[in-house]
């Protein structure tokens, strides 16, 4: 385990069916290691989450370095695309929505 | 003919006079709200309850496309419907209900399945589409025909107990399906109502607020969802919004070197599943 | 009868099966919507929207309390009524509209205004009950009797663009309507739905939440609202929920002290009006 | 107008038809002055609305120094009852709602 300082921690919500492969929560509080002065960025939060707390079928959550097509991030309520995507440097607090999206009707 | 689209007969004014006193109504936007078209695609948990609300409102023209029949299992959410319609086209049982309703509006059962060659016909018709789809493939289809044929889109989404809603396509800086989704789901982590389940009220709330954007569109204001995204959790009753992209330059639908024109594409290819499968993919 | 109670036929269970599929509800759930009773007050904008998607989600019996009749005006918002039900029993008109859609359902008509010497009665004969009424009086009057009861109340309202809701009396935590209001607002300040106006769909999606809120409670779930306020801004689209103040000390009807028993009070002399002149106050 | 130092600046909405009182407007933003060291309270801010901001049928906003029953006031989305009502000092960039609640049905 890191120490205090190198590591951040962010507020990970779950949703639209993305809970399920999590063991139905829809909220965790994640610890991401920093990486040298940058800290860290959303590819590395996929890459935690996808080790330490995915509990099923990886594919239908990661693709690649990133989140498999129909998943949209947000971040503090805003798309992720407006943000840098992966690059996007996280601050503490957070707080980060991985929403499947729906088809039903 | 055009002087009754252009006023209101002793009925209507007596019928929507409690949505008249709402200043932001009025009589100029009841007269807007009869001369405008929405076409309603899917009689299903969003489509009825859109266009119950549509048309007790007053819409002046409401098309609604379904090929199906209802089934037993249809009638804890689709509020149209009834156990006397049960093995009837959706269309016609909706169609009954809604003329019951309101006589004032003129109501369009289309019984047919969207697709390549049908939908740009149809949608050129109206003047605002709401999509109350339930897959994948319809869903870029008619955002690609919503695009083409510069209509903006009123989508809602609804399974087990969430929900979500925007509008595309509104103006020039709200994104399409596409600009949001430039590449379909793998075909086994789509889920639909019949799969994994929905609280009936779900869809309800989804399809009022889409029917309530509607009503802004047609009475001139700019609708709250259009490139905002709604997220509904009712298991914890929380709603979000959520702001989203613009348009995608590289959209191959909507952006500067769109690449789909008016033949579209293989839809069914596209998503990777064929047509009459979606009742049988995997839950996600 | 216990038995057709503590099981789902045939019917149910193919009509249930998109509900019974969400893990939250279950054939546990189901079999619990059945064995709750709800009485909904109001069959008008609140009560339609929830009492359509309560009976269409399989509430075994549910109780309808109205003494008015379907006017033209109310067409817009009212959705279980139709033009040829003008003039006709609201209580009447639902119960017909609801039995179509699911008769499984047991649809107790109550044609009355709720008073202090029947509301005890017919209150106390339900599990849940829903405030879909449109005055002050009313409110009071039904939160001291759900209180003396010990019935928690799902209460809603809306004008023109905008809708609250909130669960009152739910636990011993939960605040009853006297505890946030223990004055009366004046009776100039007080505006209904036909004097103010509204947009139709805006009770719509308010009477929809009372209904889901009504069925988490019914499964056993704590409901979202129980001392939070939902405001919901339909012209901006916006949701937000409010954190209530608990039960208060001083309240005379949920109070250590309280003062109001099964004699309940003179509403009109307590809300200054009488009671017929609700339909004319001025508006705020 | 007081120095910039001796003011304090809120946003304040309206809703539910207290904004028919404001000229219809929803949002405002309102600047009280700050009294000593102690800042400025609710019952304060309540005065500058009324006097400056306030367009019609004062008796519909306010009796006494407080609201009229049946506005309920929420600062930042909470109940005043759980603030210390009329005595919560305000802070700068506090969210104050102002609602009628509504009885239609
Ligand atoms: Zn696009
Ligand atoms: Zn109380």
């Amino acid at each position: 385990m890191s120490a205090e300082e190198d590591c951040m921690e962010v507020m990970v919500e779950l949703s639209g069916g993305t809970e399920l492969l999590f063991g139905n929560c829809r909220q965790l509080k994640v610890k991401v290691a920093k990486s040298g002065d940058n800290g860290c960025d959303l590819r590395q939060l996929i890459e935690v989450l996808k080790n330490n707390h995915l509990k099923e079928r990886p594919e239908l959550f990661v693709v690649g370095d990133s989140v498999r097509p129909g998943i949209l991030v947000l971040i503090n309520e805003v798309d992720w695309e407006l943000l840098g995507q992966h690059n996007y440097r996280l601050q503490p607090n957070d707080r980060v929505l991985f929403i499947s999206t729906l088809h039903g009707g | 003919r055009l002087s009754s689209r252009m006023s209101l007969s002793a009925d209507e004014v007596s019928r929507y006079s409690r949505q008249m006193l709402c200043q932001e109504v009025g009589k100029s936007g009841q007269l807007a709200l009869k001369a405008t078209s929405v076409l309603i695609v899917g009689c299903g948990g969003l489509g009825c309850p859109a266009s119950l609300y549509l048309t007790a409102a007053g819409i002046g023209r409401i098309g609604l496309v379904d090929n199906d029949v209802v089934d037993r299992s249809n009638l804890h959410r689709q509020v149209l419907h009834n156990e006397t319609r049960v093995g009837k086209l959706k269309t016609d049982s909706a169609v009954e209900s809604l003329k019951s309703i309101n006589s004032n509006v003129i109501l369009e059962p289309i019984e047919c399945r969207l697709n390549r060659t049908n939908a740009s016909d149809i949608i050129s018709k109206y003047d605002i589409i709401i999509d109350g789809t339930d897959n994948p493939m319809a869903r870029y289809l008619l955002s690609d025909v919503c695009v083409l044929n510069k209509k903006p889109l009123v989508s809602g989404s609804a399974l087990r107990f969430d929900g979500q809603l925007t509008v595309y396509n509104y103006d020039s800086n709200t994104p399409c399906y596409r600009c949001l989704f430039p590449t379909p789901p793998p075909a086994g982590t789509v889920t639909n109502c019949n799969d994994g389940g929905v609280i009936g009220v779900i869809p309800g709330i989804i399809g009022d607020m889409q029917a309530l954007e509607t009503i802004k569109i047609a009475i001139g204001r700019r609708p709250s969802y259009a490139g905002q995204l709604l997220l509904f959790d009712g298991l914890n009753g929380s709603f979000k919004s959520i702001k989203l992209r613009g348009k995608s330059a590289d959209c191959i639908s909507c952006g500067p070197n769109a690449t789909i024109g008016q033949e579209l594409m293989d839809y069914e290819e596209f998503c990777g599943v064929q047509c009459n499968q979606s009742q049988s993919l995997k839950i996600l």
